[in-house]
């Protein structure tokens, strides 16, 4: 399927100048407890590069998509700081923010809520308030990204869980977002659908941040990875060297495969 | 006070209430609520019975849980406040009216019972205002709407979601009034006033959902599929509560004094304790203002509900005549 | 999500805690109702059974700070009332000028109003204590015990049973329409009303028909663990004797703070 | 875990006499549409064995979810047949069959319906008309046996995914079915809970057949495996064989891993 985003991931600031080498997602210190007092993040800090791909592992419960959900400032409120395209994530910059940071979650049929896939694809463009020819526009690239251009205008509800899985995406590559960032992205997949997840991952060329259990696509797509349990970072760096500390990842509920 | 302190008065006091808690009815107008709804209730839970069988159970049961949850479902208006949906039509136009009472009952004392949203012993007057009226009026839809173009249903759905919302508040005011709570003339105009406003989003949500409901299952809300009879009894229901409304409304506003006489010729006066009112001089109406402005919205809201009406009758007509 | 606000019992080794589910029903709803009787002004009478209640959520171990403050959510609703005070006649206490207009307050509304607020705070921390003592399970029993039709009461289990899962789906749809509502650098975020009632609208569509399947399900699954109409549970409570002298001393106590209050008046 | 269900798996026709070498299950040129139209099943032929564990794989949309609906009744009205322990499935046979077939759903929240784990777990057998004692007797045995014995007295809307398909598996269990018929139990579950699940199963001597996606748990817990795809079995045997034949698995949307 011919990708039509740009050939390199942007680098530039939240206001559209390139900066090189500035850092896609910064998180620093952050603390965080839940409205009923369970603490889910306990100083988590990390780092992201523009363009790189990352996987974000750990046992059920690690706090890994509470840590997503803080990205886009969809919770906030506890302690430190997270930074996108260098724009703190505050309340007055969430609208510019969410237009930048694109968040995919775990079952498609949450994101998606509108009878036609259109409209679903076309939701993002026209909260943006962009005009309606460059909402079209939009609509047919995000739809021919991931390979479903002739469902437009089908009923969302009617569809398998691998084509919903490819429009959630579609609904989220239609705002052009600088960063993908996708919770359990092969949860509920069978493997021809998982296999087609795959290609199509690895041919966005954006900065990505997933979330995964299946660590047999987190060999196969991320060079890095950050390993979470308990609210922490314990591990962060090459794919292929974190997977050969077996007791590292049994200490934390992993498995190598 | 400012804009915010304002608007978070608007959000959180005056527009999620149609709840009453204890100690706001007189006991004999609670009383008497009860009564009605638990013979209402107790139908309802008969004749579900006999149309879904053993499959009741499960479906009664989520369709509830489903009300609830879809009551989170908001959209912004302006200035801070919000759509919401109450549901009853809903409830109705998807279920038939005798599953959306029964599944409107659930709700209300879920909410009651756990949530103290509402009182216990009032319980009765708050099924029947959210629950009973709601779903009641739900059940004119499927007297006359289901034989109509898709668009003019999904006006009719949307209208009647609409007067729903105005017709609970309606008996609220007046369940209110009678127990001397409060001034007939200024809590009937206030509530309607109000809730004229909330209903807008009632009615948008409800043809929005049953629109989605045709679109992608049109099996569903087909005229066969629906599962109850709609019949003649529940035109009957919903046309006598859209005339409540209609008479009393701008009754209530242009002549309050005329309430308070039928409060006091009933003799719930005595019962409620209270001696007759002295009316403000130029009574004021919490949020709207002055008396020309509620009288204007009832003079509106009766408006609207004879529109809704001469269209329903006509429509009647229509087909009595095309049947003959 | 849900799951805090579903749970005001903890469960906590009292005896009040302990009772019988029925006892707590029948009891919380003859104090309401003897809170609903009593005449306006009658504040002895409403002190003993603020004081009552005060002794029984001691002795239940629960936090008072947390009744009290969850005993606000029938607050709001005395904006109601509130206007007695300047429509019943009576002794005036003082006047408001509000622009042109001149509102006095009289003694009597004062009094009906305070009252109407009192009964009604009264009765909302009455029913906490009951939720907060009483597990939503055995509740349910009580009301079945308590000649409440069955099938309601199933359907009521049903519905609170999915409550906790259709919350969790709305507030993750909730989430992802958030998710994606930003705004371009230049230019009007939000699109028009109807376009944001219809999104909303698709959206109760869309959790009716997952409902309406779900309900579905669930019943193929009774079904497969033998389901033939009738539902059937084993009924775990039996009134012990300390049921029956708890609920004893309750009637005696509020027939006995109804005589006091009404003769001190 | 202590295992206290009855050793081997029983070979007995529906009416208590043992047969030796019986098919637990026997499906016969089974044909299934559903109202809408829709042909799910076109002609499925097969024979399990008692004590065999066989999985059911195939891409999604196979049919492996109606077919398994088919087992104890619940769908019904097509061409074909079926037979449990040699007793056909017809109306008359259902109580019977349904207390001989376990079914376990995909999603443990359509199975857990009542409002404590007890409730749930006790549902099947009060349903059976057991009396009180031995329905006590038999939801504590199946608690045991899912290793969830101090669970009784929790609400099953507080359990995690991992425990409350344990829970949906001892709700099946507490009517000692001779029969467990699984639909993608592994979905959604972390890596140490599908082991806690996958040791569960392998300690359970019961007759087995499971759909699902994890090809890894087929390889490691079932030794036998039908493919079916588009409405028919398209292979069946042993599993190390069918896993080596790369076409095969190509051909039905499945990967070997
Ligand atoms: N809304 C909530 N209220 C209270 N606690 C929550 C809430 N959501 C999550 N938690 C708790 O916070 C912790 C972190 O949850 P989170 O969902 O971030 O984990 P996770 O790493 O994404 O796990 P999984 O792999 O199962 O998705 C868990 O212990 C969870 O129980
Ligand atoms: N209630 C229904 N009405 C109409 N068609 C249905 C219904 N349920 C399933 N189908 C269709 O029948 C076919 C078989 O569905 P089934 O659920 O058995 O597949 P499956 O093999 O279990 O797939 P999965 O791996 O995704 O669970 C699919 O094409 C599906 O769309
Ligand atoms: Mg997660
Ligand atoms: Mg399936």
């Amino acid at each position: 399927m011919p990708i039509v985003h740009d050939p390199v991931a942007r680098c530039e600031d939240g206001w559209g100048s390139p900066v090189p080498d500035m850092p896609a997602l910064e998180v620093e210190g952050l603390h965080f407890a839940y409205p009923d007092g369970h603490v889910a993040l306990r100083g988590v800090s990390l780092r992201i590069h523009c363009g790189e791909k990352v996987a974000l592992v750990g046992p059920n419960g690690a706090g890994k998509s509470t840590l997503l959900l803080h990205l886009n400032g969809l919770l906030n409120g506890g302690q430190g700081s997270v930074r996108v395209m260098g724009m703190p994530v505050t309340t007055p910059n969430l609208p510019l923010i969410r237009a930048r940071v694109g968040l995919v979650f775990q079952n498609p049929d949450d994101q998606l809520f509108s009878p036609t896939v259109y409209e679903d694809v076309a939701f993002g463009p026209l909260h943006m308030g962009l005009p309606e020819e460059e909402v079209r526009r939009r609509v047919a690239q995000a739809l021919e990204q991931v390979g479903m251009a002739h469902y437009a205008d089908r009923f969302s509800y009617h569809l398998s869980v691998g084509e919903k899985k490819r429009i959630a995406i579609a609904t989220v590559l239609s705002m052009q977002p600088d960063i993908l960032v996708l919770d359990e992205p092969s949860a509920g997949l069978d493997p021809r659908a998982r296999r087609g997840l795959i290609n199509l991952l690895r041919a966005l060329p954006i900065t990505m941040l997933a979330s995964t259990h299946d660590m047999l696509m987190v060999r196969e797509l991320f060079p890095r990875m950050i390993i979470m349990d308990e609210g922490r970072v314990v591990a962060d760096g090459p794919t292929a060297e974190l997977l050969e500390q077996t007791e590292l990842l049994e200490a934390h509920g992993l498995e190598r495969l | 006070m400012s804009a915010a302190l304002l608007t978070h008065l608007w959000k959180e006091i005056v527009v999620p209430h149609m709840h009453i808690p204890d100690g706001f009815l007189s006991l004999p107008v609670a009383l008497l609520f009860w009564v009605i709804t638990v013979v209402v209730v107790l139908v309802a839970v008969r004749k579900t019975q006999q149309q879904l069988g053993e499959r009741q159970i499960p479906l009664m049961g989520v369709m509830a849980a489903f009300i609830f949850a879809a009551q989170m479902i908001n959209f912004p208006i302006a200035g801070g406040t919000s759509g919401h949906l109450l549901g009853g039509v809903l409830a109705a136009v998807m279920l038939g009216p005798w599953a959306g009472m029964l599944v409107m009952a659930c709700v209300i004392i879920v909410q009651g019972l756990l949530f103290q949203d509402g009182g216990l012993w009032v319980m009765g007057a708050n099924i029947f205002n959210m629950g009973l009226v709601t779903a009641a009026l739900g059940g004119l839809y499927h007297g006359l709407a289901t034989r109509q173009s898709k668009g003019v249903r999904l006006v009719v759905a949307g209208m009647l979601a609409w007067l729903s919302v105005v017709a609970g508040a309606l008996f609220t005011a007046l369940q209110l009034g009678f127990s001397g709570t409060s001034p007939f003339a200024i809590v009937v105009p206030a509530m309607l006033g109000i809730h004229a406003l909330i209903g807008i989003g009632e009615g948008l949500i409800t043809a929005a959902a049953l629109a989605f409901v045709m679109q992608v299952r049109p099996d569903l809300v087909a005229v066969e599929a629906v599962r109850t009879g709609g019949g003649r009894g529940w035109v009957v229901a919903g046309l006598v509560i859209a005339l409540i409304v209609v008479v009393l409304s701008p009754l209530a506003s242009a002549d309050p004094d005329g309430l308070e006489r039928v409060a006091i010729d009933m003799g719930f006066e005595e019962i409620a304790a209270t001696p007759p009112y002295e009316l403000l001089p130029d009574y004021v109406i919490p949020i709207l203002g002055e008396t020309p402005l509620s009288t204007i919205l009832a003079g509106v809201i009766g408006a609207l509900v004879v529109a809704l009406v001469a269209f329903i009758v006509g429509r009647l007509l229509h087909q009595r005549a095309a049947a003959a | 999500m849900l799951h805090n606000t579903l749970d005001h019992y903890h469960a906590r080794p009292s005896p009040i805690h302990d009772l019988d589910p029925r006892v707590k029903v029948v009891t919380t709803l003859l104090a309401i109702f003897s809170v609903l009787v009593l005449p306006d002004g009658a504040w002895v009478a409403y002190g003993l059974i603020w004081c009552a209640m005060l002794a029984v959520a001691l002795i239940a171990q629960l936090e008072i700070g947390w009744v009290l403050r969850r005993s606000l959510v029938a607050l709001p609703f005395a904006l109601v009332a509130v206007t007695l005070v300047f429509t019943l006649p009576g002794r005036t206490l003082f006047t408001l000028q509000l622009g042109s207009w001149e509102l006095s307050a009289s003694e009597a509304g004062l009094v009906r109003f305070l009252s109407i607020l009192t009964r009604s705070w009264l009765s909302v921390q009455l029913a906490i204590l009951l939720i907060a003592t009483t597990r939503i399970p055995d509740l349910l029993h009580a009301l079945r015990h308590l000649r409440v039709p069955g099938l309601l009461v199933t359907i009521l289990a049903f519905m609170i049973r999915y409550l906790a899962v259709l919350v969790d789906e709305v507030a993750r749809l909730l989430r992802a329409r958030q998710a994606r509502s930003a705004a371009a650098p230049r230019g009007r975020a939000g699109g028009s009303l109807f376009w944001r009632a219809r999104v909303a609208g698709n959206m109760a569509g869309q959790l009716f028909l997952r409902s309406l399947e779900r309900s579905d399900r669930i019943y193929n699954a009774m079904l497969a663990r033998g389901f033939r109409g009738q539902y059937v549970t084993i009924h775990p409570h039996r009134m012990r004797r300390r049921d029956w002298t708890a609920l004893g001393l309750a009637i005696v106590a509020l027939m006995g703070i109804q005589w006091l209050g009404r003769t001190l008046n």
